[in-house]
């Protein structure tokens, strides 16, 4: 069965609506991130922001690496940041908590970034590229990974090693804990958690941290 | 070297040496503290007679004198000076001064300081002086001879401190210090001119030079005069003529043979001999002599002014040095250097006898000066009050004593040449001299005696290493007049100093001079001198006692009149009393308005320059203190700082490349 | 690969090594601190032996490994050797500090020595990407030292600013690597380059280029702690442990600094008279900055930090000279040189102080108040000396390394002919003379105050004083016989122009 | 080079002995001062021997010791001297060991780290009269802050801490311009040698090198910055007050003696040896500043409360002499200039260390308090007066041949300066003055009363410190052809060279 | 419009905006934390883009992508583990409570 080449009634060709509906998605949800008041349903509009852009990736003819924002932002990134928001944090605050006071200078300079982003791609020329979209072989990207990236691709493994050896000794519970501070620092209590829970939650993070990443090294 | 540079040499190494030695061993050698200084002096004198007879009697040197150079001192490129030396005929008229009276006063001190603790410092300081005068008048250029001039000066600021125990002695020894840089800065300055303009400071040199450059017109007439009045400058100073006199009334807080010595006899009278040296160069100035012996007459009568009323029977010596000197400069300034020189050595006989009278009496009252607490002493100090006497009428200028030839030989010249005014203001001068010593002499020898009673019985005459020398200076005080000035316009003294003034006398248009008229104007002249000396010292006797012992005339004193006279002219008697008020003003201006400014400044230093200085500092911390705070601690700040800071980064870089 | 290209690459292949070497170490032989130091020293001085060798091997030549990704050039030699031995130093002061601590070795050695592979990547990277991947594989082991006193609030606070602010430059720095990227159309270095150069001057700078310049600058701006991208310094040197500091204030600068090489001098050259002006103001503000805020500090570490931040201005200042001076000649080289002579010289010296202030907190307790150091010079007095001469060459007193340093600053700004430059030099020594206040007041403490409560006797570990000596002897040698670090600096230089 | 190298020997020998020095146990107080001063000893013996051999008739440096140091920069080891370094050098060392001598008694505290920061000033000081590379005598120039810094700053009075640190930051600040006016100027040298480095730091190839105008005005501008600081010339003087009244008696002694001179011949030697265009054009402001501080230096010195700062701002009143004799670019201004240095370097050492021994005894400064010394400690009271009198400028003592050599030479180029310098005769005399008789004469004062038989006459080994110093004085007053005749042919040459170059460039 | 770079790019900057003010404006850890993914997720968007609409870059851009992902990974990993070690001393997880040392 063919489709028609555009929309019908909106004529708008398919891909454009893809477009707009990924793009729209996308972006509304990153506002939910970056607006909503309850941390968990940040986290959730993430994994939605993220998954729309797997969708313009694929748009984009670089099945890959939509496939593998799917596996590694939603099934690996945003699950340690949610299970990081559950021992950190269970309800929703007040605006306050939320918000820092600066947040109208912080819109502020983000809306001024944006303006110029966007005034600069407006006018940008890119000697390189060309009208048309181009289509990416995913063989040719195995080529490539091993051949002229191979030095990046070793060394991604080595900074994910390094991540985790550090990741997890900051991460492990130590029986000892008693802070040694060296002016004092100031305990100030606002989660919900009570320490020996988020402790052991700690532990659990971390070796999910492990695994992500594991996961991760290999899969490229 | 000739024997009689090696003489010249000793000359100075003579009383140098002694006073090395002395400073160094004579406070082991106690009661005998004297002995090497005054060995070395006697020895000083006895060379200084041999050169002086062979300069002025055996004309040995010539017409030029004897010249030498020890060595160089400063050699710096073009401004070579050297250590060098002469022996002429003014030199050897001043070495007859110098050296006699300070031998004098060398033996005098023996027995004048025989009780004082610090004799052989006295004794060291007595030989650094000869030492610094003797340089003084055998220096060959002007830098020696400011060398030498600065010497004395510290010699004198030495002598005069010497009880530096006493606030008021050592006060006394920094004002005479002091004022007397102030002349020196002029004489230094000249100096300067003198070898920017004519290239060397050689005496013989510099004088054959200026008259050339004076005629060719490279040193202009105001620089002439400017160089003229420079030198002189130092001479006010040296010489304390007004307005530098203050500080030799105070001088004379140092022990009396110091004053006679110094203030008296040699030191003063530096400002006199450079003057007289340095002749060529002043009569190239017709105004700088003008305003020199303008100075010198109002030196005269100023300070005799303030003889009139003073009771410390030193300050009476002190302000008459004062008004003597005055004369020479008048008379230097009328052109009539060999009056000048004449009166020079006169004076520095009589006025030495008079101070070691003075030295006397107060050793004899037990360090009493007020004249007030003395009279009736003629007694009981025979030989100091002859002495005295002899001193009292030569300086009243009453013929045939010494005074009267100097005297006279200036007030004439001085009516000769023109300066009509000066021999005005001279002769009046005269006439108060005469006064105020009589007035010292009654009150010091005659009338009731106001000795302190307790002292009273144990006034008596002083030892012979002091009078000893009263009566040797007595003798030139008598005869040097007849000696030296007679006949008058003729004398011995004219012929000596004739090689060395010849110059000016032909630049002064001034020929031979006229033999002595009797019954002309130089009759005239010289009567009317005699006259109001005679005047001056009637009215003293008369007024504060007097008495002849060989006579038997004797006259009581009469406070009353004198009570009635002071108190008519009480305007006139405070002001002398208070020195017309000098010191006051000096003090309003040197010392008050000065310690002002030198507080202002130093105000200004602490808190304007350094506190530039430091609010720099200031300023840096606080703005240090002012930037940490952008240092929130809240990562947020942060971000939003670097967002923003991206932003200008990003808008700079379209703004600056915007091509 | 050709034998070549592994010994090309074989220092850094040691470092990564030794990093896994010090985890299997532990996993072996758990709580083994001293072994995992032992063989650390001796791994890093086996790995200097190396880089030395192969600095002799490839002479003034270079070898192109991985396609030309990586390149071992005289300038790679020059900042391998750098590296190592700001790493070899860093171990040697840590385990006094480490272990009355409790924080174990094998960890922190590990995580060091990845770190210090990154810093060596970076100065060898010719590829976009690499130049990324390195910084990360610098900063990330970075942020983990500086909280890696995991218990003490104010390190876990310091990391978490530092990572939190890392990231989000970390973000704005590949985002100006991509726009660079899609414009260039090449990961490539030299071919980056070639697109760069090819472009009509005139039009050199488009809209997006413009952008991408923007945002590397306020990137690597960052990485180097300039003001105004300074923020994160301060607070992650005081936080962290202090050995971690006296890393932090060398390596990851010093590497930054290589970044700057590898990016700005070498892929960006074209454009500098573009970026120029930046460089110039961002080089103004930190010095005097740096210089004001350290003034009132009174917590040592802190101090050095704005300290850093200062010194940092100076080594900018060489990198302006290079960037202002006509393309090609003699005074582009010379300001390069002085930038890394000074990275050289700074390295060791500041090391050096932080060195003594991590040998008296081997004490627990001690805190990093200035008045810590309160008659150090009666209580130790070597140390107290060290101390001094480590504060003197920061001050820029000669004959001592830090002199040096600044002295080639300002001879490579004066060459250039712009009133700029000139004003910079004459800026660098006006903030060089505020900086000796605050140096001399830690000297004031130490040899003219009296000691304070705490007095008690100072025990120098011989690890820390094998360090200290070295620093020293590197900061005074450097300044007597500043010859060989010159001409390797200046072979370095040369490779990169 | 196959000769000795005995300016390096005479440079560096006072650091071997800070260096045995250091080997010494702390306790040893007594060696470490013995061998502190048998150091200085050694140095001072080694300067002396380079008299003989030393020809005053040769232009140009001897004894020159040449070697590359960083060849990259042409910057060298280059030591050398002329007639004018030469007299520095003997007068650094000749005051070093009184100086070590003279700090036997009052250092009791930390003597070996005294001892090892005095030789090491000494080595800066010898350091810089005989560096002829720039770079060499730059840092010579700044070794010799920090050992004063640390004398200042640990064996000073009670305010000595604000004093070392306004120190070190004022002189500092003006070296460090001084840096770059150095490196500017090489490298303007380089480009005019085609890029090639070789000598840029020469000074001798420097001078020979015309540097355009623009650059002089600059680099002489640094240079003055750095060496007005240090003379001290008015208004950057303020630091020195501080300095001499907080620091021990050696450190006051050789601050006074040798420290200052630094500038002195940093003046002579490099701003106007090598800028003599803009030596030409700032002359003016210089001069003016130079009257300005000798006037102004003698009038605040009036009113100081303590001796020392009397001093200091005598010294500022003095110093003025050397930058106006020097600046009158005239002969016997700047022989006289030089001198000045010698002289005021013998002479008001001698004054802080005459100071010092009132302090020892009494551990005041205030002038009010004392009073009738002369009483109590005749010999004291004659050596105190004789270097008064020196300073004064009496004629046969060593002060006034220089001061009046600046004179002459100022009134043969500008009587008015002249005539406003001279009146300094009057006020210099008048503070001088005024201050002994306040301490020496008059009544022995309460204050002193009380110290009892504390208050002793010197001691042989303050005599032993003075005496050369007395010596000296005299004979420097009676011969100052000894130190004229090594400066003559040096002066002459910066002269002759100045008077060339500002031939075509009107005034 | 799909098949323009600049409409790409446009949605990228726009991302990258919305995740630098949550960077900005939240006070919470890991938000700021998920704020960062979204800024590294829009330069992802934007190298695929410049791969897609540039032959050169087609198969390159993927790798890349896929590299940056992994930095993503490793620094959130770090980043999670640093947000656990100070909320354990601090037991707040919002970041302007961490102010011990300032100024």
């Amino acid at each position: 069965m063919a489709l028609p080449p555009t929309v019908p009634y909106f004529d708008i060709a398919w891909d454009d609506l893809l477009f707009l509906t990924f793009g729209g998605l996308m972006l509304a949800a990153a506002l939910g991130v970056v607006l909503g008041r309850n941390i968990i349903r940040s986290g959730l509009a993430m994994i939605l922001s993220f998954a729309a852009l797997a969708g313009i990736y694929a748009l984009l003819g670089a099945p890959l690496v939509a496939a593998a924002q799917v596996l590694i932002y939603i099934g690996a990134i945003s699950v340690l940041v949610l299970f990081a928001i559950m021992l950190t944090q269970s309800k929703s605050g007040p605006a306050s908590l939320v918000f820092h006071h600066q947040a109208w200078a912080a819109a502020l300079a983000a809306i001024v970034l944006a303006l110029l982003l966007v005034s600069m791609v407006a006018g940008a020329e890119w000697p390189r590229a060309v009208a048309e979209r181009v289509h990416t072989a995913t063989g040719d990207v195995a080529r490539l990974l091993f051949d002229e990236f191979v030095l990046p691709f070793e060394v991604v493994s080595v900074l994910l090693l390094a991540a985790v050896i550090g990741g997890v000794f900051l991460a492990k519970r130590e029986d000892t804990d008693v802070p040694e501070t060296e002016a004092g620092a100031r305990q100030v209590t606002l989660g919900s958690e009570p320490g020996g829970a988020s402790g052991r939650a700690a532990s659990g993070i971390a070796s999910a941290t492990i695994v992500a990443a594991e996961d991760l090294g290999r899969r490229p | 070297m000739t024997t009689d540079q090696l003489l010249v040499t000793l000359l100075l190494a003579l009383p140098i040496g002694g006073f090395a030695l002395t400073a160094l061993v004579g406070r082991r050698l106690y009661q005998r503290a004297w002995i090497i200084a005054v060995g070395a002096i006697v020895a000083t004198w006895l060379i200084a007679m041999y050169l002086v007879y062979n300069t002025l009697f055996l004309n040995a040197y010539g017409a030029q004198g004897l010249h030498f150079t020890l060595y160089e001192w400063i050699p710096a490129g073009d401004f070579r000076i050297e250590a060098n030396f002469a022996v002429d005929n003014l030199t050897a008229a001043l070495l007859i001064v110098v050296c006699t009276v300070g031998m004098l006063v060398h033996v005098y001190s023996i027995g004048y300081m025989a009780h004082d603790p610090g004799r052989w410092r006295f004794f060291a300081y007595l030989n650094l002086f000869m030492f610094s005068m003797l340089l003084l008048v055998l220096a060959d250029n002007f830098l020696l001879l400011f060398a030498a001039w600065e010497l004395v000066g510290l010699s004198s600021y030495l002598l005069i401190g010497f009880w530096y125990g006493r606030r008021s002695a050592a006060l006394a020894a920094k004002k005479a210090f002091l004022v007397n840089r102030v002349g020196d800065v002029g004489f230094a300055l000249g100096i300067m001119a003198i070898w920017t303009t004519v290239g060397t400071l050689n005496f013989p040199e510099v004088f054959e030079r200026i008259p050339l450059l004076a005629e060719s017109g490279v040193i202009q007439p105001w620089q002439m005069t400017g160089l003229a009045l420079l030198l002189f400058l130092g001479a006010v100073g040296k010489s304390a003529q007004f307005p530098l006199h203050v500080w030799l009334p105070d001088a004379m807080e140092g022990p009396t043979p110091v004053s006679a010595l110094i203030h008296a006899a040699t030191m003063v009278n530096a400002g006199v001999y450079m003057v007289a040296r340095a002749n060529p160069l002043f009569v190239q100035s017709p105004s700088a002599m003008w305003l020199i012996a303008g100075v010198g007459i109002f030196t005269a009568i100023l300070a005799a002014s303030i003889a009139f009323t003073q009771r410390d029977i030193k300050r009476v010596l002190a302000y008459s040095t004062l008004s003597q000197l005055g004369y020479m400069f008048a008379a230097l300034g009328v052109g009539a250097f060999t009056a000048a020189i004449f009166h020079l050595m006169t004076h520095g006989f009589f006025k030495g006898l008079l101070f070691l009278g003075s030295g006397s009496v107060i050793h004899g009252v037990h360090d009493e000066q007020d004249m007030n607490r003395m009279g009736g002493l003629w007694r009981k100090m025979p030989i100091t009050h002859i002495t005295m006497l002899i001193g009292a009428i030569a300086i009243a200028g009453i013929p045939p004593l010494a005074g009267f030839f100097s005297k006279d030989e200036i007030l004439g010249q001085a009516w000769k040449n023109g300066f009509v005014w000066v021999w005005a203001i001279g002769i009046v001068v005269a006439l108060m001299t005469a006064f105020y010593m009589f007035r010292l002499m009654g009150k010091t020898f005659y009338g009731p005696s106001n000795v302190d009673p307790a002292v009273e019985p144990r006034v008596h005459e002083s030892p012979r290493s002091m009078t000893v020398p009263l009566l040797l200076l007595a003798i030139p005080s008598a005869v040097l007049g007849v000696a030296l000035g007679f006949p008058i316009g003729a004398g011995l003294i004219e012929q000596w100093m004739e090689p060395v003034f010849e110059g000016a006398n032909e630049v002064l248009g001034r020929g031979q001079a006229e033999p002595f008229q009797v019954l002309g104007l130089d009759g005239f002249l010289a009567g009317a001198s005699v006259a109001v000396a005679v005047l001056g010292v009637l009215a003293a006797m008369r007024l504060f006692g007097f008495r002849v012992p060989l006579l038997g005339l004797q006259a009581k004193p009469r406070p009353a009149v004198v009570e009635r006279l002071t108190d008519r002219l009480r305007p006139l008697y405070t002001g002398s009393f208070h020195k017309w008020f000098f010191d006051d003003l000096n003090d309003l201006i040197f010392v008050r308005a000065g310690g002002l400014v030198a507080r202002g400044l130093w105000w200004f230093d602490v808190h304007i320059i350094d506190g530039a200085v430091n609010g720099v500092a200031g300023l840096t911390q606080r703005s240090g203190r002012g930037l940490r705070h952008i240092q929130t601690g809240r990562v947020q700040n942060y971000a939003l700082g670097i967002a923003l800071s991206l932003i200008v980064v990003a808008v700079g870089y379209f703004v600056a490349g915007g091509r | 690969m050709s034998a070549q290209e592994w010994l090309a690459i074989g220092p850094l292949l040691a470092v990564f090594a030794l990093a896994m070497l010090a985890v299997v170490l532990d996993i072996a032989r758990p709580g083994r601190d001293r072994l995992v130091t032992g063989v650390m020293v001796v791994g890093l001085l086996g790995a200097i032996a190396l880089t030395g060798y192969t600095a002799w091997y490839f002479g003034g030549g270079e070898v192109e490994v991985f396609g030309g990704a990586y390149v071992r050039d005289a300038l790679t030699s020059f900042l391998d050797l750098l590296f190592l031995s700001i790493a070899l130093l860093t171990i040697l002061f840590s385990p006094d500090y480490l272990h009355p601590r409790r924080l174990p070795m094998a960890e922190y050695a590990s995580t060091l020595m990845f770190a210090i592979s990154g810093a060596m990547l970076l100065g060898a990277a010719r590829d976009l990407l690499v130049l990324f991947l390195a910084l990360e594989l610098l900063v990330l082991p970075g942020y983990m030292l500086a909280g890696y006193a995991k218990r003490d609030g104010l390190s876990t606070e310091g990391a978490i600013k530092y990572f939190l602010l890392g990231s989000f430059s970390s973000a704005i720095f590949l985002f100006g690597l991509a726009l660079v990227w899609g414009f260039a159309g090449s990961t490539r270095i030299p071919e980056v380059a070639a697109v760069l150069t090819s472009l009509d001057g005139a039009v050199s700078l488009t809209p997006a280029l413009t952008m991408g310049l923007a945002l590397l600058t306020a990137g690597v701006a960052f990485k180097i702690a300039a003001v105004p991208f300074h923020y994160w310094t301060p607070d992650a040197y005081q936080g962290s442990p202090t050995p971690v500091t006296g890393y932090l204030s060398v390596g990851p600068k010093v590497a930054a600094f290589a970044l700057i090489l590898r990016l700005f001098v070498d892929a960006l050259a074209p454009l500098k008279a573009d970026w120029v002006p930046f460089i110039v103001v961002l080089a103004a503000l930190t010095m005097t900055l740096g210089n004001l805020v350290a003034l009132t500090q009174d917590n040592i570490k802190r101090m050095l930090a704005y300290s850093s931040i200062a010194h940092t201005g100076y080594i900018l200042v060489g990198l302006a000279a290079y960037a202002a001076a006509p393309p090609g000649s003699d005074t582009e080289r010379a300001g390069l040189e002085a930038l890394l002579f000074y990275s050289a010289a700074y390295s060791f010296m500041n090391l050096g102080a932080f060195a003594v202030v991590t040998a008296l907190q081997k004490r627990t307790g001690v805190t990093s108040q200035i008045t810590t150091f309160a008659g150090l010079g009666r209580r130790a007095p070597l140390l107290g000396a060290l101390m001094f001469l480590f504060l003197l060459s920061l001050t820029g007193i000669p004959p001592l390394a830090g002199f040096w340093a600044k002295a080639y600053v300002i001879i490579a700004a004066v060459q250039v002919d712009s009133p700029w430059l000139i004003g910079l030099a004459v800026l660098t020594v006006l903030n060089a003379a505020a900086a000796a206040f605050y140096y001399l007041r830690i000297a004031v403490v130490m040899y003219m105050g009296e000691p304070s409560e705490q007095t008690a006797p100072v025990q120098v570990g011989r690890l820390v004083s094998a360090g200290l000596v070295l620093s020293a002897v590197a900061t005074i040698l450097i300044g007597l016989v500043p010859g060989p670090v010159i001409a390797f600096a200046q072979e370095a230089a040369r490779a990169l122009l | 080079m196959t000769e000795l190298p005995i300016l390096t020997l005479v440079t560096f020998s006072p650091l071997i002995g800070a260096l045995l020095i250091a080997f010494i146990p702390r306790h040893n107080v007594q060696l470490v001062r013995w061998a502190a001063l048998a150091t200085a000893l050694v140095s001072f013996a080694l300067s002396l021997a380079l008299l003989p051999a030393f020809d005053a008739r040769q232009a140009g440096f001897q004894y020159v010791e040449q070697l590359d140091w960083i060849p990259a920069f042409g910057i060298q080891y280059k030591l050398g001297i002329d007639g004018i370094s030469l007299v520095l050098v003997v007068l650094t060392t000749t005051l070093s060991w009184i100086s070590i001598l003279a700090s036997f008694g009052p250092i009791k505290d930390r003597v070996k780290e005294f001892m090892i920061s005095f030789l090491i000033l000494e080595v800066g000081m010898i350091g810089v009269f005989t560096a002829l590379d720039l770079f060499l005598f730059y840092i010579f120039f700044e070794v010799v802050l920090v050992p004063m810094y640390l004398i200042i700053g640990i064996w000073g009075g009670a305010n000595r801490i604000y004093a070392t640190i306004k120190f070190v930051l004022y002189t500092l600040a003006g070296s460090l311009l001084m840096l770059v006016a150095i490196l500017a100027t090489a490298f303007a040298f380089q480009a005019g040698h085609g890029g090639d480095w070789a000598g840029a730091f020469d000074y001798e190839q420097l001078r020979q090198f015309g540097f355009d105008i623009t650059l002089q005005l600059f680099a002489f501008g640094a240079f003055f910055l750095a060496f007005a600081i240090k003379v001290p010339m008015f208004p950057f003087h303020t630091w020195l007050p501080d300095a001499h009244v907080e620091a021990p008696t050696a450190g006051s002694v050789i601050l006074a003696g040798v420290l200052l001179k630094l500038g002195g011949y940093g003046f002579i030697r490099f701003a106007v040896g090598m800028f003599p265009d803009a030596a030409q054009s700032y002359a003016p402001w210089i001069i003016g500043l130079s009257l300005i501080a000798i006037i102004y230096g003698a009038i605040v010195a009036l009113v100081q409360p303590d001796m020392k700062k009397l001093i200091a701002y005598s010294s500022v009143s003095h110093m003025g002499f050397v930058t106006l004799g020097i600046f009158i670019f005239q002969q016997q201004g700047m022989e006289g200039a030089i001198l000045q240095m010698v002289n005021h370097g013998i002479i008001t050492g001698a004054l802080f260390l005459c100071v010092g021994v009132l302090y020892e005894r009494t551990h005041d400064r205030t002038i009010a308090k004392m009073g009738g010394l002369a009483a109590r400690t005749p010999v004291y009271a004659a050596i105190f007066g004789f270097f008064m009198l020196a300073s004064i400028g009496l004629p046969g003592l060593a002060g006034f041949v220089g001061e009046f050599l600046v004179f002459v030479g100022t009134f043969a180029v500008s009587p008015v300066a002249a005539f406003s310098a001279t009146i300094v005769m009057t006020v210099g005399a008048a503070y001088l003055m005024w201050m002994y008789q306040r301490l020496i004469f008059g009544e022995v004062s309460d204050f002193l009363k009380g110290l009892g038989h504390h208050l002793t006459d010197m001691t042989p080994t303050e005599l032993v410190t003075l005496t050369p110093l007395v010596a000296l004085t005299v004979i420097f007053g009676l011969f100052p052809g000894l130190v004229l005749e090594l400066i003559h042919v040096p002066v002459d040459g910066i002269l002759l060279q100045f008077r060339d170059a500002t031939a075509g460039v009107a005034p | 419009m799909s098949q323009s770079l600049d409409a790409y790019l446009v949605l990228a900057s726009l991302l990258f905006c919305i995740g630098t003010f949550g960077f900005l404006a939240r006070r919470n850890a890991i938000a700021m934390l998920m704020s960062i993914e979204l800024m590294i997720n829009a330069v992802n968007l934007v190298i695929v883009a410049f791969g897609a609409f540039t032959p050169e870059l087609a198969d390159r851009a993927s790798v890349i992508a896929l590299i940056v992902m992994a930095v993503a990974a490793a620094e959130a990993t770090v980043g999670l583990a640093i947000v656990i070690a100070i909320y354990r001393n601090r037991r707040t997880p919002l970041v302007d409570e961490y102010h011990s040392m300032r100024e």
